[in-house]
């Protein structure tokens, strides 16, 4: 099962709510502000590094970059995709659930 | 209308995941024109809206992040950014855009625009003002 | 008193703009002024005659209209935005080459020095959004 | 793979359109079908043609249009959304007494059972909102 | 289209602030006609939807909430709320409206739509479903 | 200084961001969703009573009516106010900051 998040964690607890809900082995793909998630160093960092144990967690590129947010400032673990991976994670799993 | 009102405009908004940033500059910048005593705020995720390096060739969306740098040459040149937003985000002044303004009555050196602040700081100016706005 | 306040969401999607309205009829009520409304972001779908909600329901446009009408009240929708999202008047729909305007009554479209205008202007601007 | 897309955010306003639009097209151009795309809450804003964004901005409702031909996408407005927002095609503008109606090439309104349909119908369906 | 499908619909927003609950409810309702297997979950400010005593007469909003009543003879009857949620909000179930649904296989016997889940429980339905909508 | 929120406490920074900034003496209302902060018992219930020794705290009657909280699941402290209150704390404030 993919998820997406859409939303800054510093404002909203759309990723909180989606990693408390995500099952061991899932996807979950950071999106719009939720790329704001993939930061290093931040108050938010342990909870993704945590959930990395169980979960595969992916940032949007085109969102970190218009964000610019390079990909070594990103939690180590977080892969960065595509238009074209969002859409194979899309497709590779068997469906999508969107934490707005 | 003699009276030069203190005006601050507030942003708590990422850039791009909304429009809100984008259309609050646009007001700073119409603003700028109304000769007020005019200063910025970035709280919260406003804070990533000064992060440097934005580049939305691969989104298609508007890279306004720009239009921040003309803010000197408006005089807006007062920017307080909240130092336990950046810190909660891993960001150092490092990471945001160099705004600088010249100021006229110091043989236009150039200075910073942006200024950190303590929370009980921008607590403080908050009360100073006389008309906020919030982006 | 002399009131301006800031509409920010369009209609019925948030409840910035209920509030905004109960807020003005009350500040009518106790006898304050309302020097403007300033319509922005998604604030200016505040002023399209084109919604019809359902009857059971409150028509939040047409009551802005007849809110304006009764009170004389100056309800300007930004020109930037309104353009963004496709509200336009008369004028506006020449402009931009379309085959129509859908600007309700009582609403006017200027630009954001209007806005500027109200926080000089006014003793107080309560903004209302999301 | 057949996919269907929800969008529930106005253009300009919120990423969300913008997301659905790129992943639509990269999603075509991997091969897959997009069996529908549903316009839902503010999301039916991205269907009028009264919208003029600045010059050196992205126009989304061309964008959608002109996606929507090209590929022959059913670019669907939920109605009963669509009349709380003001957006209108001429049978719906002629039913509630509209002077004109203001929905964009290739976009059509019809009802809530389009987005049930497509839910049963689609392999994956996406929401891209606020 | 023999096929059966499982629906969630996921309500995460509290009523009237904004329209999602709203809206989302129409979507169920019109939902119900398609015969699929339906159920909704109400976590985070979602669960609010569900308060019993909603009075909109002084706000002038629409007081949508008697429509949940009407699930339960549309066969919609599986209403799982997130009991964290509840907890965190100060909540309990008889905080809740007493939304019931008559069993046909059981002479019409009338048994609770709203069911308390665990976290740990409502992760697992979630991945039960075919097809997931969220308001 | 009138502060307004009217953001959920439970879903938003905005209530935090607005008690964090408040000086001691100012009025802060709870507006629309915001209301949902003068929830008596809630996780963010002590951030409130710990408030309310610096600030007044108010909640718009209306929106608490519409949601189905009475008066007696209210923090203990907080005062309703109907929109007629919500003028008058606009006026005799010098101005109005909206934390959204």
């Amino acid at each position: 099962m993919l998820h997406t998040v859409n939303k800054s964690p510093f404002d909203s607890q759309s990723l909180k709510t989606c990693l408390g809900l995500a099952r061991s082995g899932s996807d979950i793909l950071l999106i719009e502000d939720g790329v704001y998630g993939a930061l290093v160093g931040t108050a938010h960092a342990a909870m993704l590094d945590q959930a990395l144990k169980e979960v595969s967690i992916y940032a949007l590129g085109p969102d970190l970059k218009a964000r610019g947010l390079p990909e070594d400032r990103l939690i180590r673990g977080i892969k960065v995709v595509g238009f074209d991976g969002f859409v194979e994670l899309a497709s590779a799993n068997d469906k999508v659930q969107s934490w707005l | 209308m003699s009276q030069t009102r203190k005006f601050m405009y507030i942003n708590r908004h990422a850039p791009y995941g909304t429009v809100y940033a984008l259309e609050g500059l646009e007001v700073v910048l119409i603003g700028a024109a109304f000769e007020q005593d005019v200063c910025m705020a970035f709280i919260g995720d406003g804070v990533f809206q000064l992060k440097q390096g934005q580049d939305t060739t691969d989104s298609g969306m508007k890279n306004f992040s720009p239009a921040y740098r003309a803010l000197g040459d408006y005089e807006v040149n007062r920017l307080y950014v909240e130092r336990e937003s950046l810190e909660e985000r891993g960001l150092t002044e490092a990471d945001l855009m160099p705004l600088t303004w010249e100021d006229e009555e110091d043989d236009w050196a150039e200075k910073p625009s942006i200024q950190l602040v303590s929370r009980a700081q921008l607590s403080g100016l908050l009360e100073e003002q006389d008309v906020i706005f919030n982006f | 008193m002399k009131f301006s306040v800031m509409v920010n969401e369009g209609p019925y999607t948030h409840q910035a703009s209920d509030t905004a309205y109960h807020f003005i009829r009350a500040a009518l009520d106790a006898g304050h002024e309302i020097f403007r409304v300033f319509f922005y972001h998604d604030g200016v779908n505040n002023g399209t005659r084109m919604t019809t909600p359902p009857q059971d329901d409150r028509h939040i446009v047409n009551r802005w209209s007849e809110l304006g009408e009764a009170h004389d009240l100056d309800l300007v929708v930004c020109v930037a935005a309104a353009q963004r999202r496709g509200i336009a008047d008369a004028d506006e729909a020449k402009r931009n080459g379309k085959d129509g305007d859908n600007i309700a009554p009582g609403f006017r479209i200027s630009g954001l020095g209007q806005l500027i205008e109200a926080g000089i202007q006014s003793d107080r601007l309560l903004v209302f959004g999301d």
